[in-house]
């Protein structure tokens, strides 16, 4: 990455920590409803990988913590904000909720709530590029209690089989809400698994950004390239509960004061200040604006949002209008 | 005019709509080389290569879904599921994604996704070969629901189905594809919503839809000779959404109805076409509408035992003689 | 006589069954350390060990499949669906294999297991969070289907079905698990098959399960104080096999039927009843029997559209007036 | 195997064969319906594995393919053939059929007719017998191309998790019904997959009893001991179409004929003749002895037999009067 894709990308990251932190008290207040699963501590998951791919080309999707890779995808914050708050000008008007982003003109294909549901779309999504014969990829990002579904198998046969353009990015963040990685599977390592499929993976820190780009990057190429499928696998950790709806009970304290001292933000931050690229002072300048930010433009822009009109009960459940209902457009 | 079996009829919708666009594809489990356990791909491979007719894997929660995806950008594939009784485990994928990918994305992604599977008893094929899951595929808003009686139905559903823009199910039948009938020489797309009038009549309606439309035509010639009863069938070949109207209408020209279904009678087609008798048109009845399904039971082995268990042509003549009270 | 909790009457029975039967095991996902979702068996794993209280990998079909598994040799699982939107993972094998095995093998073997998930709109949970799939375990045979809708049901039901031969799933509701009230102190075991009369009245029967008694339950006492109709509450506690008798003789009494689901109503719990009302006592009906179902669509996000999609005891207060011509 | 074994092994392999083929010929006839798929060709798989084992106490269990393994578990072969006349004296009643065959008694716990149904099964039927301490294995034998379904990787991940007793026998013949394994499998070798399990494994020779004993023993003992699952996987061929209405166009007479070279009463056969344990006329002795006994016997049995009544319809639907129905047996 170069110097100012760094910083550049160091306050999107921040961006994205004060965005999903303050989604955390607006659900406290009420203005979020059903299940609300947050992102921050794996930040460099998402932007390390979509830094490295080309958001808006690629098709991204992931499962229902997903935000922020609707975010960084090119969604517009707010339309995922007012979306949270169920709000017409939500991207999906209201409809969808937080485990539904959906950004079709970015090409963000969607949140998932069903554990696993992505990975045969998204190899799916690959076999329409490859039919169509373009050049774009699709990254599909899912937790690794996921890898237990039996479609994680299916997909990944079919994928190698049909040789598709699927990047598949494991963020092993070691649970599975509240049971750890062990206490589920087999083997914990879950890039290894992907041997079954002959399937070319990577393990690589995701705590640190500039590891997941330079991983990503490789994983890119050789999917780009036509090669097949890829696995990447990002070693990570939540900071908050599974959702909102979960105590967090079952990880130790010192298991959570390991990880925070490998936040991801303050890893690069570090690193940037270290090498003069921005002073701390700096930093918190970014922070102050981006809460504002957040605050004037995003969370008043959802508030102040109209509630979705009645007639959007059935509008989207089958098509308008579609002439083949009654026998073709002739 | 031509007359072909009910799996020509498909290989035909399959073939133009493959030439027309070729975005169109076909996927399953040994539909490409081999051409199809009912043959309604055969040939298709060698037209079209391995990128757009697909044998898949087993793995049927997988190729759906990656058919499913692949409706996301643009490709409209046509999913066959060798018999319906594997579609369970391709349920997932159709009712959790398919059926509410535009409802939940605000109307941004659409799933125009074709999947084709018989159903029905056939001959012996044992407890897990033989369910009948049309209603399993009507209960959930979000998909369409088909099941052609005859070739020409069977042609120009697929063909209205590939182009529609929501995903749609095709329920076909074991034994049915060697079926003929008479199929349009020209393009001809069927109406994905209502409901055919097969034979007119005044007495009594029938409903029947796939296979039991024959059991009711069949019935209908018995009690016109034997009985004097002049009955109405009814083809529901659009099992969801219902034709409320075609029903209706029916119903209140004969004031009598007979619903005939191949599976068990809970929460069926018979169930759901008695209510929506009740709603529109209760004080049009002369009589209770009755339902003749199938005996709630797996499905036997012992041919005797199979034939038992589902309903047969004579089955629907007694329930109607015992409608009119003549019996 | 105690009030508990839904919760508390379901780890009841988890609890009593587990310390009677050391074949009696529990599994899902985050049911152990966890001690569960919704707190149905809090504690157990604790007091019965790893063996028993079973965490298992997220593998809604394999984990269902190995349930079914271990009860041809004599263990009684029950299992957790955490949501019943997850259930279509496990569809293939509660209805190939628990729901046909005794039947396919003559009587050799069996598949006494118990399957319990929440169904149901809670509160803004979203299209894949929200599905009402009662419907569709009611359609097959070769299963039970009961949903309680009280803490005395939940446990006694759940304390039945442990001990049934035959498997049995068990629909609760997101809810509910709060709610309270009395389960008797003793041992109390409730019968699978029925239904309940959870408020008796001569004008007009309402019929609800799970969650929609409570919405009739209210309507009734509306119904009574504003409008002067004495409506009968029939819980359907069982929802396959319905109690045929259960709801003839209450509509031969009320002569008027009202049936209220939370589900879309094509071929559902409403379709079926009035199909036994048409079968079983339609020359009693002084009116055409109605149902009151969620719309036709899958649940929204947006609050105020998802209250909008269910039905509410105004819709079933409505319902009863306009088919008295009160409205 | 002990010489005497081997004798009497290659007979019930040969008993086998003739019974199967004595099946296509029922089938021509139509005394035999529904979907049939036999065995020819796989003997050495189900009799080696099954001789390693000890049937009647081991649970075992498999696909539609399922005569043989039921034979070998010890359900009586005019049973299994009576079944497939669909008469009450069938094994199970007439209501089975080919791909239904269950043996209780024998702990021949079934054939299935969904591919990849009994991985869960089996490894539940292995938690069975853990909770309840015997020392009995559950073996499952299922085909290459099932293990594509989602539910082998549920049921191996769970199965190593929980270090079941369960054997997984991959009877790998290179197809599913006409997709050769290449064409739907990205992993060829089926016991490289498992590793994805950490469950330990073994590919042999499945035409050759004697290799497939010896590997058997070897999982068997693994297992038996406490030790967790195995997956064994063992190459071999069908000699028949998939099912009786598969017209196997797909495969060249080469590799037919390749295989055929391979028969397993061939192999074994000639060994002993080799080693002087048999003659050929006493093997050809046999054959006649045989199919005498699947005629006189077993046939004629299966002809006789009275078709099920017809309380039979609705008899096995539901338990019969199980009290818990109505409240309970206070
Ligand atoms: C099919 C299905 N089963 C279960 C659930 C409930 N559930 C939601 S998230 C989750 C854990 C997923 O863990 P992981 O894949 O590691 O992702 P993470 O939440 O850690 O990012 C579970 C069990 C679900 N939503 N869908
Ligand atoms: C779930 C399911 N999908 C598809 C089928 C149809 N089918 C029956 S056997 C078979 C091939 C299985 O091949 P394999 O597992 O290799 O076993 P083999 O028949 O070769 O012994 C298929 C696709 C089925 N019975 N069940
Ligand atoms: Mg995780
Ligand atoms: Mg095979």
């Amino acid at each position: 990455m170069k110097p100012a894709d760094k910083k550049r990308v160091l306050k999107e990251m921040l961006f994205a920590r004060r965005f999903e932190e303050r989604c955390y008290e607006a659900y406290v207040e009420r203005k979020i409803g059903g299940f609300l699963h947050l992102y921050s501590g794996e930040e460099a998951c998402a932007y390390g990988v979509l830094e490295a791919a080309k958001p808006g080309h690629d098709y991204v999707m992931t499962s229902y913590r997903d935000h922020i890779h609707a975010i960084k995808s090119g969604v517009s914050p707010k339309a995922v904000m007012a979306e949270l708050f169920a709000k017409e000008t939500g991207c999906c008007k209201g409809l969808g909720g937080s485990m539904h982003i959906f950004g079709a003109e970015q090409r963000f294909m969607g949140g998932y709530a069903l554990v696993g549901g992505p990975f045969p779309l998204a190899a799916g999504i690959a076999k329409g590029i490859k039919l169509k014969g373009g050049d774009e990829i699709c990254i599909c990002f899912l937790g690794d209690a996921a890898n237990n579904q039996g479609v994680f198998h299916e997909s990944l046969n079919m994928a190698k089989v049909w040789d598709l353009p699927v990047l598949y990015v494991c963020e092993n963040n070691l649970y599975g809400i509240g049971t750890r990685i062990e206490r589920s599977t087999a083997v914990v390592d879950q890039y290894k698994r992907v041997g079954a499929y002959d399937i070319p993976s990577a393990q690589v820190d995701g705590q640190d950004i500039e590891t997941v780009y330079d991983a990503a990057k490789i994983a890119i190429d050789h999917v780009r390239s036509g090669k097949g499928p890829y696995f990447l696998e990002l070693m990570t950790y939540r900071y908050r509960g599974h959702s909102m709806s979960d105590s967090n009970a079952y990880r130790t304290k010192e298991e959570e004061q390991l990880w925070n001292e490998r936040d991801p933000l303050n890893i690069l931050r570090d690193r940037l200040v270290g090498a003069g690229e921005i002073t701390v002072d700096e930093y918190k300048q970014w922070d102050t604006e981006i809460i504002a930010e957040i605050e004037d433009d995003i969370i008043k822009f959802a508030e102040e949002s109209p509630e979705p009109s009645a007639e959007l009960l059935d509008k989207y459940v089958l098509a308008e209008n579609d002439p083949w209902v009654r026998g073709g457009a002739k | 005019m031509a007359e072909i079996m009910y799996w020509e009829a498909l290989r035909r919708a399959h073939d133009e709509e493959m030439t027309r666009d070729p975005l169109v594809i076909c996927m399953g489990e040994d539909i490409g080389v081999a051409g199809g356990t009912y043959k309604a791909t055969n040939g298709l491979f060698d037209k079209y290569g391995p990128e757009r007719v697909i044998d898949t894997p087993i793995s049927e929660g997988g190729y759906t879904g990656l058919g499913i995806g692949a409706s996301f950008v643009g490709v409209r594939p046509i999913i066959e599921i060798m018999s319906v009784n594997f579609a369970w485990l391709a349920m997932d994928q159709v009712f959790n994604t398919a059926a509410k990918v535009r409802y939940m994305s605000g109307g941004q992604l659409e799933a125009p996704v074709v999947v084709r599977s018989p159903g029905g008893t056939a001959h012996q094929l044992g407890a897990q070969h033989s369910a009948r899951m049309e209603k399993v595929f009507m209960g959930v808003a979000g998909l369409r629901v088909v099941t052609p009686s005859n070739p020409r139905q069977a042609y120009g559903l697929l063909k209205s189905a590939v182009r529609c823009n929501d995903p749609v199910f095709i329920n076909e039948h074991e034994l049915m594809y060697n079926m003929k009938g008479d199929v349009p020489d020209e393009e001809y797309f069927m109406p994905l919503e209502g409901s055919e009038v097969a034979r007119e009549g005044i007495d009594v309606t029938l409903f029947g839809y796939n296979i039991s439309v024959h059991w009711c035509l069949a019935a209908a010639e018995i009690l016109a000779s034997k009985h004097g009863i002049n009955a109405e069938v009814i083809d529901l070949y659009s099992l969801s959404p219902l034709d409320r109207e075609g029903i209706k209408a029916s119903v209140s020209k004969t004031h009598r109805a007979v619903i005939v279904e191949e599976a068990e009678p809970a929460v069926g087609v018979g169930s759901e076409v008695m209510a929506i008798i009740n709603e529109e048109c209760f004080f049009e009845l002369d009589a209770p509408p009755v339902r003749v399904s199938a005996k709630n039971v797996p499905i036997p082995y012992n041919h005797t035992l199979e034939k038992m268990a589902i309903p047969t042509t004579q089955d629907v003549v007694d329930a109607v003689l015992k409608q009119f009270g003549l019996s």
